[in-house]
């Protein structure tokens, strides 16, 4: 019953097949859900997770806002089906902590001080999960920041560095985070060059862990390439679609 | 405790132009009376899940889920497979929705998508057995809204029944001490049946089918009818504080009627 | 231990010795609770419910009211020795569906642009329950509201039609609803001719539908009866204990 | 978290009036200091629960149903049923209670209740034993408050004791392997002893016997105190933010035992 | 397994040597919490029993605020590792009936018509429980209060009193209430002569009711005794610390 | 859902005074930048309790109970005790701690704390097996903050080593049926490592140690990290809306190992 799984294979290959240091594969969408100020959708391995963002809009209730900028509310939730157990609906330990360190790390982003006693909403539905979740929730959630037109200062990128038969491994999936040995998710704000998001569970020398904040930080650099990269598509296409629209109506 | 609910304000100038256009038999999106919104269905979209379905009727986007555990039979039905769905309304899909447990409307959704699976016999529970009286599969159908813009019934409906038809059902071998094990095989859930809601709204006594969520915002009343490949009825629910004539039910059930039988021969093609 | 029980006779009679067509015997009473505005009581076949309605009052909290009509809340409760087993206080999935249908069954009838920013409370206790304990707490429901003094349209009456072994059969009871093959509970408005409710689960072709669309109304149509009746007695015996009072005084 | 409650709003001139007479021997109803509402007793009113009583106290009427079901003993209790009471405050009792859990009213009085009717031993607890350590039966005691008018407490005693005499037990066959069978017959449940609770209300120095809810709305305090069949007191229970005198307390404990044996000589007269 | 425990000896002496009428050793402080604006610590027996209390201060939300006098929130709560089994950190029926009498218990004291619209909060923990925790509880609060400066007409103090192989006994310990035959906590106010909690559970005749009450009574003067000695004990080093600190100005 | 917390007012002036000194490096209450406030570790003072401490910092104090008690193993661990750790910010430690359920920032302390306890492998899990896949000890840490003075990450981590340093594990004994005996027996809890976390306060680009609740309230962001015995870093938690650069992140990470081994010198001797 007790099989001993290899994660790194005498090639230095990982059970995916990949480099110690390689990102597994990404896909992104923004403006998909109708309703929402904004919205985007990620892939990243096989986390699915689509986030929409609402505001910024009067707080409500009144008392939760704040006289100098706008407050945010983020709820990082995961759908039943999405893990390999069912998850109960109700929001888990797990899923209020998350729901938290997240907020704190789009927070530093967002031009808040321009809307002063609004309220920005961040909902998150991981839809299916994988290793990585909050990292990629954060990657998404910026995009749809961006989408729902917040100023922000910057994007946030959310990329994780674990620790597998002794070896840093670069985003690790799902069965490399509950068999390693070391997790780490970090968010990256590029253009500021500051770490918004930083936790840890697992076991680290000082070496491996400047070691390993190195490695998210350079993941975090590609993946910010992918972000903008969707968001001129994103754009392009609309000054497409009005450019059309205006010619249609010429 | 149920109350009055808040209406959502809907500019009285469109109100006012949707009543217009419905007495010349039109609606603000373009629609007839009777005009379905297109369906789309991508299915198996969650591969974690044993089943999935994501539908869209235009912009109403609802996911569905199936995950089949085991669990004890209830008491009272030794020797069936249970079934249990529930309604997520999360907060993503419409700027009125608040997270927290499940209201009276996500509740009013998700029994009436279990009443259409249930009745008709869509599943067959008996099959579901492991260790009779002991040990049976549970499925759980979980509805997720994603963006809300009206006729979430019949959206729901559709993607619980696309998402059952594709579930794969894990094999359970009982072992010499009566203990069951998990197999690395799956067989498909059985289906024996393909319910579809069809839901109608009364707009100032026009009846439309497939209403938008500025139609349902107007609309005094719903009607939903759930009807079995054979044509049989075998779930209705009328919703909100209008009403209906007898002959006004017994029209709108047979559009309904017709309208799950073009559903099922567009998407459904196997169970004509 | 599987005993194949008959629910229909060689002679055509059920269980409990009626017709197929035949309503259960059905008792009700009104204003017997003295700190409610409006009350009924009603036996219809094992079911025993109370009703209580509080209003119209000032909706609170504020935010619940509107401005140009009440609110109406309805809470449908069953009692732990209500059932067969047990049940828990806290309500159910099938309380909280049947508050709302209700509800919805009942508001067509109120006046209720009469009392703009007024609330209007419909409490529901059953205590012991039966097959069509939602239609008999629509028919008590009415009552009470008429007992509160409220303006009503006209009474709504609550009846259900089911299916067993084949055959339409009126008024199903406990044992008909769970053993049958349908249900269908519906709520006739008599002057209006309107139906305010209208559920069902089970199995119908269009045919056995109508046929029992009709028997639902007719049998309504007798309750209604039974309805005014209460409601004269009891404006009878309110006139003359006024007469008496009267008399006494002089 | 326990705060101090938002008193009704009693008319002033009410509450003067009240106090006025009082202070003259009287009462608002007409009443002396000493004298009881009409006490009416209905056994055996829900069918379907073991056992119920329909108690009024003038306009306070309380129901009580009694339900018998099989459960797992208390670890450190094998060799006995168990016993749970519950109260409800349902919103149709009076205009300021709210639907919801139950707060801390509802809980005190089913606490009352449970300690008179446990410390008495009023129930043969160890005659509730199916399979010793195993299965016992569990005894729920559900008070449900139909219309409030003041003295909950003995309302939901009397109605309490009342359900419980009876109450009909449910009889079990243990069949060769151990499993437990029930069968069609039942015994009546085995009650030892009569509790009965007695409220007295303080205001304005003066003693009153069963406060109505104008009365317990202008009252200081109240005192309970539940009797055996032998005169021995079970449970006592102060409640409110007013006290008593030592001399005070003495002299309740006298009225209130003569008013339980009269109650228990009336209602309960196999009891004495 | 079953071991039949005899709870007093032949010499008349309890399992933890005490005689019938004997208190359980008692210990007091305040004014150990810097947050609270007063603050109590009691042992008794194995009791260990922390209070804080805040307030007066603007009643919040305000629908609870009394226009004449201020509200007293009171919560009794006990440590998860306070009893023998875990106890639910979630509040039990228990601690919510506890909560109630004393508060009923503490409130006659407090001059609560000096404070309109304002609350006082009265905050104890239960860190070990023994039996009569509830008495100490008040014991200790009424420490709390007079420690915040809060003006009171009097301390109020608990004792309970129990019966054990049928004779009375003073301050019952865990195991002498989970085996005795009654149990029965007062809490008493010595210089108004009232008594302001009082309930009981087991079994009394009349006689011993009266005799009960008055060991309760005469054992509530002694530990007021000990109230107003720690009283002193602070009143008298904080006017020690007042006068070395002017001192040292000087 | 989480939501950006109200600060609490604290007085501009005070705040400002604090930035201002910082740029001297000195802080309201006197301390360096990198100095810590004064601890003491009470142990075993809730004798009910398996193991306890209580831990000032300060003036903020935390009391830590363990109890350790029976339960099932998690079904994918069969041969492992089970841990759960668990923290109340009961009202009494705060003016703005209201009671109810654990808010985010209780849940996100005691995550914190048992990530450090289990990652770190302080507990033997192993060894808390009494029949296997059957019955194991449940370890319980109860982290119950009575005065909150800032820090409480420390003050919690520190408070839950030191109790489970000091507890006892109750010795079981299997009978012949297969069936576990509780004896009057115990052996020390098996630890393994002595975890120590040590938090840091970003205020103004100055880093700070051991950050009263004043500085919280001032400060950007915090961030805790817990050292091994053998100085490994085990867990890390960064939190608040504030940021930090990498250089930052490894500076912090240096001063943090060295305060954890200084803690650990002076407090848990036998563990360097």
């Amino acid at each position: 019953m007790v099989t001993v799984q290899k994660l790194i294979n005498e090639e230095g290959l990982r059970v995916d097949g990949r480099r110690l240091d390689e990102l597994r594969p990404i896909r992104m969408e923004v403006g998909l859900l109708a309703n929402a100020d904004g919205s985007a959708y990620i892939e990243h391995g096989k986390n699915k997770i689509i986030v929409a963002v609402y505001g910024p809009k009067e707080a409500q209730p009144k008392h939760v806002s704040l006289h100098d900028r706008a407050v945010v509310r983020c709820r990082y939730h995961m759908a039943p089906f999405s893990t390999d157990e069912r998850k109960s609906p109700a929001p888990s330990r797990r899923e209020i902590e998350i729901s938290k360190v997240v907020r704190e790390a789009l927070e530093p982003v967002i031009f808040t001080e321009y809307f002063p006693r609004s309220m920005i909403d961040i909902f998150i539905e991981v839809l299916q999960s994988d290793g990585g979740s909050r990292c990629a929730a954060i990657t998404a959630s910026s995009l749809a920041l961006a989408d729902a037109g917040i100023p922000l200062r910057d994007l946030v990128v959310g990329c994780a560095v674990g620790k597998v038969e002794g070896k840093l491994v670069l985003d690790p999936s799902d069965i490399e985070d509950k068999l390693g040995e070391a997790d780490m998710p970090i968010a990256f704000i590029p253009v500021l060059g500051k770490i918004s998001l930083l936790q840890m569970d697992g076991m680290f020398t000082e070496e491996e862990f400047i070691k390993a904040l190195n490695m998210a930080k350079e993941a975090c650099m590609k993946i910010y390439a992918l972000q903008k990269q969707t968001l001129k598509e994103k754009y392009l296409q609309v000054e497409k679609e009005v450019r059309e629209s205006l010619t249609l109506k010429e | 405790m149920s109350i009055t609910p808040q209406i959502e304000p809907l500019a009285k100038i469109k109100s006012k132009r949707m009543i217009k256009l419905l007495t010349s038999g039109k609606r603000l999106d373009g629609r007839g009376l009777l005009d379905y919104r297109k369906i789309e269905i991508k299915n198996g979209v969650i591969e974690k899940a044993e089943g999935s379905a994501l539908v869209s009727l235009g912009e109403t986007k609802v996911l569905v889920g199936v995950k089949i555990e085991t669990g004890s039979p209830y008491p009272d039905l030794p020797n069936q497979g249970a079934l249990t769905v529930n309604a997520e309304f999360v907060p993503l899909a419409h700027r009125y929705f608040e997270p927290g447990p499940p209201d009276e409307n996500s509740i009013e959704l998700a029994r009436i998508v279990d009443r259409g699976i249930r009745e008709s016999g869509a599943i067959n529970m008996e099959s579901l057995v492991i260790i009779p009286g002991r040990l049976v599969d549970v499925v759980f159908v979980d509805i997720y809204i994603l963006n809300h813009d009206g006729n979430l019934i019949d959206a729901s409906g559709i993607a619980a029944i696309s998402a059952l038809l594709n579930s794969k059902l894990p094999v359970y071998r009982v072992n010499e001490s009566g203990e069951a094990e998990k197999t690395e095989e799956y067989n498909p859930l059985p289906i024996r049946d393909c319910p579809i809601p069809v839901t109608l709204a009364k707009i100032n006594d026009k009846i439309v089918l497939d209403p938008s969520l500025d139609e349902e915002n107007t609309a005094s009343a719903k009607l939903t009818m759930t009807f079995t490949k054979d044509g049989k009825i075998c779930a209705i629910q009328k919703s909100g504080i209008g009403t209906f004539t007898l002959q006004e039910v017994i029209e709108a059930q047979k559009i309904a009627r017709e309208k799950a039988n073009e559903i099922r021969k567009n998407f459904f093609r196997e169970w004509i």
